[in-house]
């Protein structure tokens, strides 16, 4: 493993919640690792898991889902639906020999900058542990 | 009866000392009640205040060998004096939260083949009675109610302060309501967890004495014949230094001190050899026999 | 034909400058397939940073753009503007957040670097794939839903329905006034709230446009901006507010006495009751669980000698709903329980009171008729308030509460004049920021009140000296002095601080609204859009958004009567066109994505065997665009191939 | 009490710690953790204490005349002795090397005491304790990063 790897992360954020308790993070000036790229959807719900696996098999290290807590959802619910989902895509990973934390999915509120800095900062320290992916998609890897 | 609650009992140092009517009284009463209570074996100090004003580590490591020897017996800690339920509940959350103390400890421990991995509780025997055993079970057995008996219940500062979240951290209720299970009547005792000055008694006695007679003078203020108390230091402090207090602020207190677990016994029915009721330095002759009859 | 994109990197003074080398990302983009100019500058936001976008449109002939700055929530209309000025559809634009996601969050000038070009590349792959869209114009329904009856509902309410917009006041209460409606003065003028606030309560009473639904609440709350249904909750008065006169028989005539929650609990009220005799509406109602019909079933006094037969026992609870076009939460705030902090004494100790409990006491028409007393009946000889109780505490809550410092001044005053009494005030720091504040302060300090600099530590009855026998003894450390005092006095008032309403966590869900880190409601931002919400058309406003003083939540009020007048004038609003769409050929007709929509918007169309989306009932969150196992169903602008382009272009980047 | 907490951590962030560690408050500290729970901004003040009376007895910097400091340097020696703490040994010891004489003042307790059986006399030894030592042992270089970094003692000019 290399010594200084920095893993790259996807990062789909919900636009009510997560993303803008990101944008929190960075007007209160909360320092954390700069290793999430963020994508703007607009429900947690969107995440599609192809999305996902796509990121994996592309060359990310993870993927975090971020979105409302349950039950504050801006959609009412469309982050129930997430959960649902996520449970799906732990079990694809499983399947696919992926450890389970490279892909989370954490609630942020839009009040919790301090929140979101820590979830990545707590993420990137195991993916960094956890070393590179080199995942090409296919079931042997 | 329900199976019997098992703990590891850490008597601590001051059990040992002064206080080994307290020792006997609660080994009486939690048999009684059901609780096996089985001594650690080779228990060590706490590493109570005076140790950690010296060494922290080193304060830590004693309590997680105890820790350790309990997480061993595969039981929880149960403790009677307030002090040792500190420093143990203290030496056990800072190394749950704390990784590097944790990992200092760890491997200080391996040095002699212990180990610990924090699954042991410990709790004051008095919570465990009233929350574990409750009402019913407590009632059920006074034969001989204290009846209105009045008690100034005196928690002292360490039963809930910083960590106990079972009882409040002010203004506790848990020996008031043990109390009136026995029959007794705990009287309103604003002082009830504030400082007993022990820890001055021989260090700034002036500062200690004060602190005494505000307990003393708040007790008897409020109609308290007694005062029931659940730790060993304030029980001392109480009973040995009542004659200084009197003499320093002309003052004539005579108030008995009696462990809660003394009290309970007593209300159960045992004698009061088994309690060590004769052991204490203000008599509580009078006022027993004026409340409990055939005492 | 391929795109022709153009690429603006800001530097946002030194903001994004100074931890992310402009000039590289410039650099990397300026080498991206299809970029066609790349240019970084100052301020994108300024005039001359539009211009520079505009020009590069017209001359170069983009077809798509790419501003890298600040977070799109800051400047995304800004831009979509300047590109629809210069003849490009608003939609053929992306932002990539480089300012509050990556500069703000790093020291590393490297790694932070590396981040800007990510999502730079990340924009530019997405940018491609965006379609031009129309934005959909749908009319403003102009009736206004306000929510809480307090001073900030009131004013905003008579703002609306002054400019001859309809507007529905539900109130929970039997009456509207709120808190303001049980102080006796208010600071820093002392002027009696009573005599400012009963005049606006009487015009919300008789105003045409208002309709006031009082003893009611807000169940249920659909739809979007422009065009919202409420429901609406109304309890049962078990009193006909149409025939009820208010002439108060009914109340006289009551043989039940209970406390009043008006007075907190200090006085009595009967079992049908009006709060205050100035009500608004002026109408009673019985409370069921006192009232000796509905707990014994005898009585009915109350209807025997109502002259107009008002009194309706079988009354039931209904809802109605209402379509409003806007709304404004005013919902005001909960008084932090003082009993908490047991060091106080507060229930236990006689003489300890609240500050609330404090102004119904020296209320005219107050349980005591205005007179300060201690439980036995006298006059207290001396009086400490302290400060902070509940507030800037972390065992409770961090904040200040604002207001607390100049109420505390203001019943320094009125114990002092009504009764003589030496005055303390234990305070951690005076807060008087407002205008005339700190001038009252210096008037209560020549009034003789003794203030000490620190938060009192306990409130004990355990006397120490002959001089505290009887007496409550406020132990407190003088900041000033370094030293712990002892101040005997007969009557301690808490003041206690503003807390989020218990029910703020269910009123957020309904409203789809967020609660900011201390439970009260979140504004958009913090300085600049400080009444709007997240959501479209939702207003919020006084002390549900925080603690504020009276001033304060009148202007609130107003600024959000203003935001939501505003709306109404522009008769029409666009709506985000980011909705899903169903591919008619693609559709299997599985009906899976039936099931998922929250807001019923995809129907099946039986003929066709396939499912449809409304586009007016779409909120466009993507659930089941996601779920669609035939990939039939795709969002406007968050298409698969724009975020798998995005996706892609991150992974790509980070090789 | 010559400081109050709140002139403790003033004192602390002046740099003027040291004025603090040689007067009376630290030592005056019981350990109610009355201040802990109360503190509103949720400082551990008792934990501070100890900090504070450890680094005053490493830098010798303590009140003169202070018993407290004999006391528990006393505690100290006794557990890593006999592994739990005899308490009138404790105090004996104590009052032998502050105040001679007080052990006269002490006899009528200690008669007292002895009448109704609670004196023992001899100090009970744990079998554990050499087990204790290996763990000390083993822990003495951590002893050391053991002291909060920056608790700056000693930083008056």
């Amino acid at each position: 493993m290399e010594s200084n790897f920095e893993p790259n992360i996807v990062g789909f954020l919900c636009k009510w919640c997560a993303y803008t308790g990101a944008d929190l993070a960075g007007t209160s000036r909360i320092k954390y690792p700069p290793n999430v790229t963020p994508i703007r959807v607009m429900c947690s719900g969107r995440v599609d898991p192809v999305l996902v696996m796509k990121a994996l098999s592309s060359g990310a290290d993870g993927v975090l889902i971020a979105g409302c807590h349950p039950g504050d959802c801006h959609y009412t619910s469309g982050n129930v639906k997430t959960i649902r989902r996520f449970k799906l895509l732990q079990r694809m990973l499983t399947q696919f020999g992926i450890e389970r934390d490279r892909v989370r999915l954490e609630w942020v509120s839009a009040s919790e900058g301090e929140r979101y800095a820590q979830v990545v900062e707590n993420m990137t320290e195991t993916l960094r542990t956890l070393g590179p992916l080199n995942w090409n998609g296919s079931k042997e890897a | 009866m329900g199976s019997r609650l098992e703990f590891s009992y850490y008597p601590g140092c001051s059990l040992e000392g002064m206080n080994k009517a307290y020792d006997k009284s609660a080994r009486v009463v939690s048999k009684e009640l059901g609780i096996d209570l089985t001594e650690l074996n080779d228990w060590n100090c706490c590493g109570a205040s005076a140790y950690m004003s010296i060494q922290e580590l080193r304060a830590h490591l004693l309590s997680a060998r105890n820790l350790a020897l309990a997480e061993k017996e595969k039981k929880d800690l149960a403790v009677v004096c307030p002090a040792c339920l500190t420093t143990l509940t203290k030496s056990n959350r800072y190394m749950g939260e704390d990784p590097k103390l944790r990992r200092t400890i760890a491997s200080a421990l391996k040095a002699a083949n212990l180990q610990y991995l924090g699954t042991v509780k410990v709790r004051h025997l008095l919570e465990v009675i009233v929350r574990d055993i409750g009402e019913q079970e407590v009632k059920a057995r006074v034969s001989r109610p204290l009846s209105d008996l009045k008690v100034a219940p005196y928690y002292g500062c360490q039963f809930t302060r910083p960590f106990g979240d079972f009882d409040d951290k002010e203004f506790p209720v848990m020996l008031d309501t043990l109390l009136k299970w026995l029959g007794a009547e705990p009287v309103n005792f604003p002082l009830k967890a504030k400082c007993c000055g022990g820890m001055l008694m021989t260090t700034n006695e002036p500062v200690g004495l004060g602190l005494v007679r505000s307990l003393l003078d708040c007790a008897a203020q409020n109609g308290a014949e007694c005062v029931a108390t659940i730790c060993p230091l304030c029980h001392i402090t109480l009973e040995a230094y009542q004659g200084n207090v009197n003499k320093r602020f002309a003052t004539s207190y005579k108030l008995p001190t009696l462990y809660f677990t003394q009290l309970m016994g007593l209300a159960f029915g045992f004698n009061r050899k088994e309690l060590g009721i004769n052991e204490e330095l203000i008599s509580s002759k009078h006022i027993l026999a004026k409340h409990v009859e055939a005492v | 034909m391929a795109e022709k994109i153009g690429v603006y990197v800001c530097h946002c003074g030194t903001n994004i400058a100074q931890t992310v080398d402009c000039k590289r990302v410039v650099d990397y983009a300026s080498a991206l397939p299809n970029v066609t100019v790349a240019r970084e500058y100052q301020y994108m936001c300024s005039d001359p940073g539009q211009e520079l976008i505009k020009k590069d449109i017209k001359e170069l002939g983009l077809t798509r753009v790419v501003v890298a700055s600040c977070s799109p929530l800051m400047h995304e209309p800004t831009f979509r503007r300047a590109v629809e000025e210069a003849g490009l559809n608003q939609f053929l634009f992306e932002m990539a957040n480089i300012r509050e996601q990556c500069s703000w969050i790093s020291e590393n000038k490297e790694m932070a670097t590396e981040r800007a070009k990510s999502i730079v590349g990340a924009a530019v792959k997405r940018v491609e794939f965006q379609e031009p869209l129309d934005v959909k114009k749908v009319p403003v329904n102009p009736n206004v839903l306000i929510v809480g009856g307090g001073i900030t509902g009131i004013e905003a309410a008579l703002q609306i329905a002054d400019s001859g917009k309809k507007v529905y006041l539900v109130e929970k209460e039997p009456t509207i006034g709120g808190y303001m409606a049980r102080f006796d003065k208010t600071f820093p003028t002392l002027d009696c709230a009573a005599c400012i606030l009963t005049p606006k309560m009487v015009s919300v009473g008789q105003h045409p446009n208002i309709e006031l639904l009082s003893y009611s609440d807000v169940t249920g709350f659909s739809g979007y901006v422009g065009n919202f249904t409420a429901r609406i909750r109304r309890r049962a008065k078990y009193v006909e507010e149409e025939e009820c006169s208010g002439c108060g028989l009914c109340t006289e005539k009551c043989p039940v006495s209970v406390p009043s929650e008006f007075d907190c609990g200090l006085g009595k009220r009967k079992a049908i009751y009006r709060p205050f005799p100035q009500a608004v509406p002026n109408v009673p109602v019985i409370d069921k669980d006192h009232c000796l019909y509905f707990t014994k079933g005898v009585c009915k006094v109350c209807q025997k000698f109502c002259p107009r037969g008002a009194i309706n026992f079988e009354q039931k609870e209904t809802y109605i709903d209402l379509q409003v076009g806007t709304a404004i939460l005013a919902t005001g705030f909960d008084l932090f329980d003082a009993s908490k902090v047991k060091q106080y004494g507060y229930g236990r100790l006689p003489n300890v009171i609240t500050s609330l409990e404090f102004e119904r006491f020296s209320h005219a028409s107050g349980p005591t008729g205005g007179k300060i007393l201690l439980k036995n009946g006298q006059m207290p000889t001396s009086i400490a308030i302290l400060h902070c109780i509940g507030s800037r505490d972390t065992n409770f809550n961090e904040y200040c509460s604002r207001v607390c410092c100049m109420y505390s001044m203001k019943i320094a005053h009125l114990a002092h004049e009504k009764t003589g009494a030496r005055v303390y005030e234990f305070y951690i720091d005076i807060r008087a920021f407002g205008k005339g504040y700190e001038e009252f302060y210096k008037r209560i300090l020549e009034e003789e009140t003794t203030f000490i600099r620190g938060k009192a530590a306990e409130v004990t009855d355990v006397p120490q000296t002959p001089a505290e026998k009887g007496k409550l003894v406020v132990v407190a450390e003088d900041t000033l002095l370094g030293i712990v005092r002892r101040v005997p006095v007969d009557m301690v008032v808490l003041s206690v601080g503003f807390e989020p309403r218990k029910d703020t966590i269910e009123t957020a869900r309904i409203f789809s609204i967020s609660r900011s880190q201390d439970g009260f409601f979140l504004e958009r931002h913090p300085k600049l859009a400080p009444v709007s919400t997240a959501s479209d058309g939702i207003f919020i406003a006084g002390a549900c958004q925080g603690p504020k003083d009276i001033p304060d939540s009148v202007a609130q009020g107003a600024a959000a009567a203003a935001n939501a007048l505003s709306l109404i004038d522009r008769k029409e609003v666009t709506l985000e066109p980011t909705v899903a769409f169903i591919d008619e050929k693609s559709c299997s007709g599985c009906k899976i994505c039936l099931g998922l929509c929250a807001y019923n918007a995809i129907t099946f169309d039986e003929t066709k065997k396939v499912s449809k989306v409304n586009d007016a009932l779409c909120k466009g969150c993507g659930v089941c665009v996601a779920a669609c196992p035939s990939g039939a169903i795709e969002q406007r602008n968050f298409t698969d191939n724009q975020l798998l382009a995005e996706v892609e272009s991150i992974c790509a980047a980070g090789k | 009490m010559d400081y109050t907490p709140r002139e403790i951590i003033a004192a602390f962030r002046a740099g003027l710690l040291e004025r603090v560690l040689r007067s009376n408050t630290v030592w005056l500290c019981a350990s109610c953790y009355l201040c802990t729970v109360r503190c509103p901004s949720g400082i551990k003040l008792t934990d501070i204490m100890y900090e504070l009376k450890r680094l005053g007895v490493e830098f010798g910097l303590v009140q003169e005349g202070a018993i407290a400091p004999v006391l528990s340097k006393t505690f100290v020696d006794m557990v890593d002795r006999y592994g739990r703490v005899p308490e009138i040994p404790l105090v004996m010891a104590v009052l032998l090397k502050t105040n001679p004489l007080g052990i006269l003042k002490m006899i009528p307790h200690g008669l007292k005491l002895f009448l109704r059986g609670r004196m023992p006399f001899w100090p009970h030894r744990i079998s554990g304790i050499s087990e204790l030592e290996k763990c000390s042992g083993a822990m003495t270089d951590a002893l050391v990063s053991g002291l909060h970094p920056g608790s700056g003692a000693g930083e008056e000019a």
